[in-house]
């Protein structure tokens, strides 16, 4: 971890990021079995591995900060404010989901908290995020946008044409890619050429790598290039190197074609952020063994409450299929 | 009544809501002092400022992104594209995000931005300056579509466009900017979904689209100096449709022409034949008869472009067919 | 004969094709080992190698482009495009270059490419995962468009494909990749319009399209359960179409329903429904009757999704209408 | 100009440079002409003052190797190898154009020199030339092409996504950008955040910025670059210094509001390619004034004669109209 230059002062910011972290991983783990029992509709992707990024990240925020967010979802809708419950009504296609299940797991959003969505289309919401800090440029607003992204999507044209905007308008956005090494099934060096980050500096903008399992040293930086983005001196770029514990989706259980068990155990016995971030807390006397447990503990009561309360919800009326097309006409095909 | 051109109408429109609306604001390609090639936009960056002329880079991807972001965060960006031929590259940012933002969200986010940009051939600039694509938006649920037929449709749609919630696409006919129509001086607009009966008439019903509006109209001077009284319907947006105006004629006249500028197959002419011919087909006395352009690229000799497009000597040909019931044979 | 699943059908084309031709090879993401997320392409890379074989970064425009110029300049591409809601991203390349390219250069140069994807809702994969999109590359001239309708077709219609000196867009139904279906060993190809009557009926003519196929053969059963006697024609190909067969069939019965996956407002319906209105009018006892998909974004909840799409029971019902002439009083 | 290390050590190649320099701005001031006179049927954009630009690469290639135009592309037409009969009666729409009148000068194209063709859409043809490369590289053809592009056009994204292909397979292309300073009528600065070949550098593909009117030092690196793409060293990135003398196109009569007057002057007065090189041509006493003007007047006839030739041409017959919309469909409407 990174012990110098602490940046959060107090307990209970260390508690709430190391809660957020625990509930994100306790999120997959509760969805995973959903998938396994065959009780979830689709698909998934599960974020497991990677919360120090969302949660180093959305931590140095506010509520009326935005994100965009990507197939691999769950763990910045949570990190950013989410409950649980109207996220598993959402991923089981209830009505009382954060879109009336008719986004799913990979178009949650949560407006409420300034979560944009995620997005199904690889880099599709670069220029939703591109947007959102134009509006607070238009609007005069200090709202900074961050637009989370994995290392697979650096390689769509979309994103140079959108960093080229938002240094050219100083934008307040801040790029972060999750570098998880993989792109489904291929490894990142195969599909990425040069350099990611020199890819940002090339259109001027400012760029970092961070060790993305360190949660302080993502919130340390995060929090920093925030509060220069909300001076207008953005947009920056994060390169965050992380890892993804599961397949690239539920279904995705033979990897080792692509990826050897040594590699993943590696990952997650040397480095795991949850683990790494326990310890730390407890050997800086911020937090005992005891208080962590209990901490684990309710998460996880939470989550199966939240789990139980979403299986037994009702599905959105029929009626509703063609409602929502438009804003401004009840049913669109009454 | 005054008249002015298209283009005035457009800048117009523009400038009364970008008054009316501070968090408006237009983006696209040498919008700001360029006013762009067409020059539709003169003064508005003089009025507005670069803050909302907002001139971009070539990336017609990324700045519609950025205007569908934009949208869903409380400004309501009217963006520019040159050419209509340029939609193919920013599908994805409209029909995958901007069309689906209210519904994937159950209705709590929306895009209430505006697209605008053209149709329509001849002006030999060939086959990727050229295409009339407004049928290939028409069919992704959660966009409405507007064609405005002449300065006050222009104007009187946009500014519906620009106040509805909902993503807008609207396709000006770029051989009409120059083209003045009368324009009222008081403040109106066009409601969606109300199509305009352009002229009456018993014997047979043309149906005409943007560019296509002024062919019908044409088509039928030719056929009244002939004797047969042809109604002119422009439907002004397809998405939504006026049906209720196009069955009422239809099972009136019981005869009609469909008349299109793009692509006849797979197209708009086919979409709204099929829905005259299913809600009104015991009225009607012949086939519903599409006229597209043709299947093919637009080419650049002016010796083939010509010919690709429906003319009102056409039209008129055809309305003649259905009249004497020639149709019965070649079916 | 053999039953394969409609995967190994593909899988099986692309590997005979790619013996014989050398100049062919594949491109997309995860093609290579992966064999793609439904792992229809298994073993190929082993046989092939990477350079025929090729992983691609996740760059849609990028590698349909490059699919293009390859094509151009001696190579056959056959591009893997993931999801059929992907070719939003791509359009440019697929519509403004590819389509055009033999045309605008009067004949000199061609773009033979194919661009495989697929179709198909009901798989729990909301919006963007679901769309059947078909409708907006036939709008395009210089495409064609195929449509297999079991493991059969989608081997002999892909083998015609390649073969073709035109770009074609196939579209896989992804819900069908599992099915079998008898598929002979030995070669075999589809040509590209000639529609294929998969039961023969004397009443009403059911014309489906990829998924819908089934669709209208369950129906038909149910149909001839009662004494309805339906015919089922699947036009394989929907550019180019085979007019004459759907003609024959509707002249024949006097009554047609068009079932698509697509939406149904300005999509395939409405093209198919169209010409045979103007072409078979007087035969006509009752207007064709369109059924696409519901004309709203693919909703994820399965409570919602699985309504979106024609099911056997509604073309069944929609059937009976048309018999019972109920659609007269509709009208 | 660069005397050092000339490029080509015969006469015979200096005039064939120098020849076909002036024969691109020969069909210009033609074409302008003819818009002028409304005999041309639209508008067209012309390639005068960056006439070393293409003449300084094409003439670094072979006839088997590649090119993609742009819109502004007759001068890498003529370069390539183009007549002037087929390409005026193009211009006008006649049926002995380079495409039978159906693409016009946006389209205009001619695979017998392997130009592939100008195109429309900016950036449009990116996709095309790392395509063609990719041929190459499948058949074992040591063939390479050259990517034409303007400073407008690195603004796509389309140009990152196969610049990234490019540079991982090693593809014999060469990404060719013509930097006249403008983007239609904006200045690229005001559209083009950080440095241009910085970008392609990001990518790990080597980059080199050129004096674009110098066309011994164009061709010098030309020659350099192509010799090693053709080695399976590419791909190669190459931002050409130069500017348009004309409008963005033809009707781009008064441009003051985007580029003053001075500096049109200025670029047109001191660093015309051509006058630069003829001055090296005969300080070197490589050609006489004598010869030059030989030369200038040969092309003016040329031109002359195939303007006459394509004002009377025939356009193509109305029944091609639906011709070549499929390869093996004769008639689409028929
Ligand atoms: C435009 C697009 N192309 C392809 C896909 C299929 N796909 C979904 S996730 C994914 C890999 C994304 O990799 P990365 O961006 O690194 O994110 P990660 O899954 O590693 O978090 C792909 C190719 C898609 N959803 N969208
Ligand atoms: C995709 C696309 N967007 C916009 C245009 C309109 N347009 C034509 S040329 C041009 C400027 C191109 O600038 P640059 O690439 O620098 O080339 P230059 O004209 O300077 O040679 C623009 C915006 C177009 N043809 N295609
Ligand atoms: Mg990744
Ligand atoms: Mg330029």
């Amino acid at each position: 971890m990174s012990p110098a230059n602490p940046p959060r002062t107090n307990t209970e910011d260390y508690l709430r990021m190391y809660r957020q972290m625990v509930r994100i991983r306790t999120f997959e783990d509760n969805a995973n079995q959903l998938y396994l029992s065959a009780k979830m509709p689709g698909l998934t992707h599960m974020y497991s591995g990677e919360e120090a990024v969302a949660v180093g990240i959305c931590e140095a925020l506010k509520v009326t900060d935005k994100i965009t967010s990507t197939h691999r979802g769950h763990g910045h809708c949570v990190a950013k404010g989410a409950e649980f419950k109207e996220m598993f009504c959402e991923l089981l296609g209830k009505e009382e989901g954060y879109c009336r299940g008719k986004g799913g797991s990979m178009h949650i959003a949560d407006q409420s908290n300034g979560n944009l969505g995620a997005n199904a289309i690889v880099g599709g919401s670069m220029g939703i995020a591109t947007g959102a800090a134009f509006t607070a440029r238009q609007l005069g607003k200090d709202d900074v946008t961050v637009c989370f992204f994995g290392d697979g999507a650096t390689a769509q044209g979309l994103m140079y044409e959108v960093m080229n905007m938002a240094a050219l308008w100083k934008l307040p956005v801040i790029y972060a890619c999750e570098n998880n090494g993989y792109s489904e099934y291929t490894r990142t060096e195969e599909i990425a050429a040069g350099s990611i980050t020199a890819r940002a500096e090339a259109f001027g903008i400012e760029a970092h790598q961070v060790d993305g399992q360190d949660v302080l040293a993502v919130n340390d930086l995060a929090q920093k290039l925030v509060a220069r983005a909300r001076q207008g001196e953005g947009p920056f770029f994060m390169e965050l190197m992380t890892y993804r514990y599961h397949g690239h989706h539920v279904g995705d259980i033979n990897r080792e074609y692509y990826r050897s068990k040594e590699e993943e155990k590696d990952w997650k016995e040397n480095r795991d952020p949850i683990t790494r971030f326990r310890t730390w807390l407890v050997a800086e006397g911020i937090a005992s063994e005891e208080e962590i447990e209990a901490i684990n503990a309710k998460v996880k009561i939470d989550a199966t409450t939240a789990v139980e309360y979403a299986l037994n919800a009702k599905y959105p009326d029929p009626v509703e299929v063609d409602m929502h097309v438009f804003t401004d006409v009840k049913h669109t095909l009454a | 009544m005054r008249e002015i051109t298209l283009s005035q109408a457009v800048n117009e429109a523009l400038a009364e809501e970008m008054r009316r609306d501070p968090t408006t604001f237009i983006i696209g390609e040498d919008v700001a002092e360029a006013g762009t090639p067409f020059k539709i936009l003169s003064g508005l960056v003089e009025e507005f400022g670069t803050n909302r002329v907002v001139d971009t880079p070539i990336a017609e991807p990324g700045f519609m992104g950025l205007a569908v972001g934009a949208a869903m965060t409380g400004t309501r960006p009217i963006v520019d594209l040159m050419f209509g031929d340029f939609i193919f590259l920013i599908m994805d940012q409209l029909c995958n995000q901007a069309a689906k933002t209210h519904y994937m969200s159950g209705g709590k986010m929306s895009a209430p931005l505006v697209l605008r940009t053209n149709l329509g051939a001849t002006r030999r600039s060939a086959a990727q300056h050229s295409q009339s694509l407004h049928a290939l938006v028409a069919h992704i649920p959660g966009l409405k579509v507007a064609l405005p037929s002449s300065a006050y449709e222009a104007k009187g749609l946009l500014k519906t466009a620009i106040r509805d919630d909902n993503p807008v696409v609207i396709f000006e006919d770029k051989l009409m900017y120059q083209d003045k129509a009368p324009v009222p001086e008081e403040e109106f607009l066009i409601p969606f979904g109300a199509a305009n009966v352009k002229r009456h008439g018993t014997d047979i019903t043309l149906i005409g689209t943007s560019s296509m509006v002024q062919v019908c109209e044409k088509a039928a001077e030719i056929l009244a100096a002939e004797g047969i009284s042809a109604e002119v319907i422009d439907p002004r947006t397809i998405v939504p449709l006026d049906e209720d105006t196009l069955l009422a004629s239809a099972r009136k006249t019981s005869r009609v022409i469909v008349v299109d500028e793009g692509h006849q197959s797979y197209g708009v002419t086919g979409e709204i034949a099929s829905r005259i011919n299913e809600k009104a087909f015991y009225h009607l006395d012949a086939p519903v008869l599409r006229m597209g352009a043709m299947d093919v690229p637009v080419p650049f000799s002016p010796a083939l472009e010509d010919i690709t497009v429906p003319t009102p000597e056409a039209v008129a040909k055809n309305a003649r067919k259905l009249m004497s019931r020639e149709m019965i044979h070649a079916a």
